[in-house]
């Protein structure tokens, strides 16, 4: 039977499109330094492992774990490398909590790293390699490689985005104006943040309408950037986390379900999710984490959410499908302010996906800013007490999803 | 809002950080090979010559697999039997790219996911050239156009083509 | 630490170029793994894939294998580093109690990509991966060299273990054919093409194509799918520094980390009297005594004096070890397999006698920068 | 339904293309290295000189200031450790190119080792231990080619 955990530091680098100053190793050494400097009676050296990630193929380097081990204080410690696409960071921060609960002799305190540094490499032949496979059976079926362009040529990310934003709308008749005002939110947001990228303060939905469509329903000024940045997360067992800080976060729940593959599918035999904008295995990772978590109602027991939400669509989508609203009805309460920072219940106060995307890092991003929120130590804190909150993460061919359900509270483990 | 007026970014605070070198490095994916089984496609690729849709099904759980699969997920077996499907089928979802051409030009083409009638998976595909990118919707029933002369591939489906849609109205209704 | 059961396994056949699609292999492995153990889809609850975005060449790897390795609508996540370190992870998600059947699965197909540039791109990009001096087999030559500098070990030991162990994966069904040899000779392998001086052509562990799969399960759970499961007792895992000039590379301190920790957790004090058997994930032929030497199996500079064959002492890599075929990824899934084998008598022609217990490892890097130790037992 | 198994293998069409920052610390060596010298840096806690130049120090977990700690070496080492190999490195086909000896290099005055190539020399002269220098390429660009390679002294 696992152990309770918790989390009892996060920290950041700073985010920004191009961070030239820096190569992978000082980037994240950044975002050690300011986890550690959160703990102040923690030693690099009393970490007892690692759980390390990012998305390899957008930077070139294979494992870079293995050359940066010193930049991460990591010599001669145990460290496994967690890899999952968008849901990198998700996908590490879950393996952080599993390396603690295992309850294996001499690991208690683990760090949790996820980087990217996307200014290094090219995001849009990174993104093609996703399919790449797939689309090359396709060619050998017969179908050309300029049809199948022009039929990807979205991209992995954004085209699948579009797909789930058409059959979104459709299904809850939003207008493009409800998805601006979500963007708007989310960058006044990320304004208040020291680590974010975009940082607006003066958006307005009229601007953020008023640049091109890259993909309908989609405009540019609605797309989350490409960031350089690193996040780190600090797990430990219930009892060293009480000495070590004030407020420690416990990790109650965690999931990440698998739905199968969509637009292409594997092998490129189509896609076995009809409706996109379902995201069945979002369901169930919130059924299974809020089982874990014992919370049966989390809209009232949620007070703080952070969903991984590159596009607005998205985040109007998750924030349904995570239970947290009926559905239909988010468009609804981010034009009410229920979910702004002095709202009933607060989203993406750190500005999401949105105005910060370091692949690799965005999914760790979301349970770190969302355990900071219930600390108190969050650069834009919301000014209610947060007692209960979540992070999830989105990647893959829109079928990998994670979530972490977090509180103030341990959940003491009845089976 | 004229097209003139829009501006592909918005400002934001931005801080410079100084810049170091760069040290450049590549990957090939043309040293790389992609391996397929496509056994359970041929059957479905020597029916489209005939200009019929075969698609294969699992008996465990009973859905249609259209284009056919090599494993059902859900049930983790092979799908062992073949269904015959009809060309009709409806717009699933859509989205549109909008991508320069060799002249420059920007061509706004819906890209369709394409749920054939019958089966339970969607095939990505285009629509034919002159459909109108504004009266695209989700459930928009459409059928598909062969070519004149079939080879056994993908390309044997030229494009879907619109049939009439009696509840057009409801579906596009706005609420 | 709480012991975790073994329940299944599978393991494809290993071909130099498989006559296999990707997924068709993933899925025979998986599927082959779930009917070992008589189980069905639904009893899976968390799968862990190992795979590598640059052996597969594409982003996200895990992302379109999904329902091919079983994982619809199960917890799903990727260990991007070698098979080993996946099972590391479905015993953790085990051992959180959130669990009760796990598949690990992991493979690639070294037929599709370019196995050494690969691992060129490991290096460090700021430095040494522009002059491309350093590549796994370079890196072999100058482990091989400090070894044998350090301990006065000649070649021909070094070569010996390349022979015992091609002959033992003659004996072994599912190994690379290409590997197989029963009548190999020491002087064949030193007269082998030279990769990295002094590392032949026939010392190294070739990489081909394969995928692996294991089931874990929660003790009380294994005991009822199986009556002959097999317990995992200790793990320890750990990673060495980078830079091979920051390393003593005659030695593995990684390993013998990670064997400290594997032993404690399973209470051996004297691994050389307790183990019956070990299964090295040997990359390089000298590589299996570095290892052998470092979880005090044998004293240091003298692994060569190790009886290490199917009927000696202590017999390491009966099944032929990596050189007996190395898919990147599943190779130290399938040492643990290997392990699993000797311990339920299922080895047949490789079968060691009284088998109680094992150890099994498997490395990622240069010079195996980061490794990993499994502790395994036998007995319901 | 044949029998047959259908196998395709396709081959990637894609390349792409990175530009790695080498960061504050390395971009200070690679000025070094333009005017054909040899900086390091130096852990304030243990002393241990790094070639090339580091953040942090792996042994001690310290992070070495950007400010001082620099020392500059001289271009002559210690051969450590080599071997010798006819694959080109980053190509396998190419496996009939000349032998080339690849030496682990030792600077004096640092404690870690650079890879590089030594030339002119036969491969049975090579042995551990020997000294060696740097040769250093008529053109500096500021990269790691800057270094030809090692030289017998």
């Amino acid at each position: 039977m696992g152990r309770q955990v918790a989390i009892v530091s996060a920290g950041f680098s700073e985010h920004a499109s191009k961070r030239s100053d820096v190569n992978m190793g000082e980037l994240v050494s950044e975002a050690i330094e300011d986890c550690l400097k959160k703990v102040p009676s923690l030693e690099i050296n009393d970490i007892d492992a690692y759980v390390n990630g990012n998305m390899p193929a957008f930077e070139g380097s294979n494992i870079p774990e293995l050359w940066m081990t010193d930049w991460m204080g990591a010599r001669n410690k145990p460290l496994i490398r967690i890899t999952t696409g968008g849901t990198t960071g998700g996908s590490v921060a879950i393996a952080g909590y599993y390396t603690v609960t295992a309850g294996l002799p001499g690991v208690e305190t683990v760090l949790a790293i996820a980087f990217e540094q996307q200014s290094q490499g090219d995001t849009s032949v990174g993104l093609a390699s996703v399919a790449y496979g797939e689309i090359s059976i396709l060619n050998s079926m017969g179908a050309t490689y300029d049809h199948l362009t022009r039929l990807l040529s979205g991209g992995a990310a954004i085209g699948a985005a579009a797909y789930q934003a058409t059959t979104y709308m459709n299904k809850t008749n939003i207008t493009e104006e409800d998805l601006a005002r979500v963007v708007v939110q989310n960058r006044h947001n990320a304004a208040k943040t020291w680590w974010a990228h975009l940082k607006m303060p003066d958006l307005t939905i009229e601007q953020v309408l008023d640049t091109p469509y890259i993909q309908y329903p989609l405009r540019y000024g609605m797309v989350c950037p490409a960031s350089d940045g690193a996040c780190a997360m600090l797990f430990t067992t219930e009892e060293k986390a009480k000495d070590l800080c004030d407020i420690p976060v416990y990790v109650n729940g965690v999931a990440s379900v698998a739905n199968e593959s969509a637009i292409l599918g594997y092998d490129g035999s189509g896609s076995a999710q009809i409706d996109p904008s379902m995201q069945l295995g979002a369901i169930r990772s919130s059924e299974l984490a809020y089982s874990q978590a014992g919370i049966s109602f989390p809209r009232k027991e949620i007070d703080y959410v952070e969903v991984y939400s590159p596009f607005p669509n998205q985040e109007l989508m998750w924030v349904e499908k995570l239970g947290l609203f009926e559905e239909a009805t988010a468009p609804e309460m981010y034009k009410t302010g229920v979910t702004a920072v002095n709202g009933e219940l607060p989203v993406n106060c750190s500005g999401g996906v949105n105005s910060t995307n370091a692949i690799g890092a965005s999914a760790m991003e979301r349970p770190a800013e969302a355990a900071l929120q219930i600390m108190g130590k969050a650069s834009n804190q919301v000014p209610k007490t947060v007692h209960a909150s979540i992070g999830s993460g989105w990647g893959g061919s829109l079928n990998l999803i994670t979530l972490m359900v977090m509180a103030d509270e341990p959940q003491r483990k009845w089976r | 809002m004229s097209k003139i007026t829009q501006r592909k970014h918005l400002d934001y605070v931005k801080k410079e950080y100084p810049k170091t070198r760069t040290m450049p490095a590549n990957w090939y994916l043309s040293s790389y090979k992609y391996k397929f089984n496509i056994t359970h496609l041929k059957p479905f690729m020597d029916k489209l010559k005939e200009k019929k849709l075969v698609a294969n099904q699992c008996s465990g759980c009973n859905r249609v697999f259209f284009p056919p699969r090599l494993v059902c997920g859900q049930c983790f077996v092979v799908p062992d039997k073949w269904v015959d499907i009809r060309d009709t089928a409806s717009v699933a979802t859509y989205a549109i790219a909008f991508l320069k051409d060799e002249n420059g030009v920007v061509q706004e083409r819906p890209m369709v996911l394409v749920h054939h009638d019958g089966a339970d998976t969607c095939s990505i595909a285009e629509l034919r050239e002159d459909i109108e990118v504004k009266d695209t919707y989700v459930g928009m029933p459409i059928k598909a156009h062969w070519k004149e002369e079939t080879s056994g591939g993908l390309m044997d489906i030229e494009y879907y083509e619109l049939i009439e849609d009696k509840a057009k109205d409801l579906k596009t209704e706005k609420k | 630490m709480e012991k975790v059961g073994i329940v299944g396994y599978n393991q494809v056949k290993l071909y130099s170029d498989a006559n296999y699609g990707r997924y068709e292999m993933i899925f025979e492995a998986v599927r082959g793994a779930i009917d070992n153990a008589g189980l069905k889809k639904k009893d899976i609850t968390t799968v862990i894939s190992c795979t590598n975005d640059y052996y597969d060449g594409r982003t996200i790897s895990n992302c379109f294998t999904v329902e091919v390795g079983g994982g619809y609508l199960a917890d799903e996540s990727k260990v991007e580093m070698d098979g080993a370190h996946g099972v590391l992870y479905g015993l953790m998600r085990i051992l959180s109690g959130n669990h009760k059947l796990a598949v690990v699965w992991g493979g690639s197909m070294a037929s599709c990509f370019p196995y050494h540039t690969a691992r060129l791109y490991e290096t460090d990009p700021t430095w040494e991966r522009p002059n491309a001096y350093v590549n796994d087999i370079t890196a072999a030559g100058f482990q091989m060299r400090a070894y044998m500098e350090k301990y006065g070990v000649s070649a021909e030991d070094i070569a010996k273990i390349a022979v015992k162990n091609r002959k033992n994966a003659s004996k072994n069904p599912l190994a690379l054919e290409e590997a197989q040899n029963s009548n190999i000779t020491v002087k064949d392998v030193l007269e082998s093409d030279i990769y990295a001086a002094p590392v032949t052509e026939l010392m190294v562990a070739q990489p081909c194509d394969g995928v692996a799969a294991l089931l874990l399960a929660p003790e009380k759970h294994a005991l009822k799918i199986t009556d002959k499961p097999v317990w995992i007792t200790g793990v320890g895992w750990n990673q060495d520094p980078y830079y091979l000039g920051d390393r003593d590379l005659s030695g593995s301190k990684s390993m013998e980390l990670a064997g400290k920790m594997a032993f404690n957790a399973a209470g051996i004090k004297n691994p050389k009297d307790e183990i019956q058997v070990a299964e090295l994930f040997e990359a390089y032929a000298h590589e299996e005594l570095i290892f052998s030497e470092a979880l005090g199996l044998a004293e240091k500079g003298k692994g060569a004096d190790l009886s290490s064959e199917i009927d000696g002492k202590l017999p390491i890599n009966p099944s032929g070890g990596a050189i007996g075929g190395n898919p990147p990824c599943a190779t130290g899934l399938i040492r643990i397999i290997e392990a699993v084998k000797q311990l339920r008598g299922e080895a047949g022609k490789y079968q060691v006698k009284d088998v109680k217990k094992a150890v099994a490892s498997g490395q990622i890097g240069m010079c195996a920068q980061n490794n990993i130790l499994y502790v395994l037992e036998g007995g319901a | 339904m044949s029998e047959e198994k259908v196998i395709v293998a396709n081959k990637g069409l894609v390349r792409a293309e990175f530009n790695f920052w080498v960061g504050r610390y390395m971009d200070k060596f690679y000025d070094g290295l333009e005017n054909k010298k040899i900086v390091g840096n130096k852990c304030p806690k243990c002393g241990d000189v790094f070639v090339p130049p580091r953040k942090i120090c792996g042994k001690c977990n310290v992070v070495i200031p950007f400010d001082n700690n620099w020392v500059d070496l001289p271009d002559i080492g210690t051969l450590v450790n080599y071997t010798i190999t006819s694959y080109k490195v980053n190509d396998r086909s190419d496996r009939k190119a000349k032998p080339q000896i690849i030496g682990m290099v030792r600077i004096d005055g640092s404690n870690t080792g650079i890879i590089y190539r030594i030339l002119d020399i036969d491969s049975s002269e090579v042995k551990t231990g020997i000294k060696v220098k740097i040769e250093w390429n008529d053109q500096t660009k500021g990269d790691p080619s800057d270094i030809k390679g090692f030289v017998k002294v």
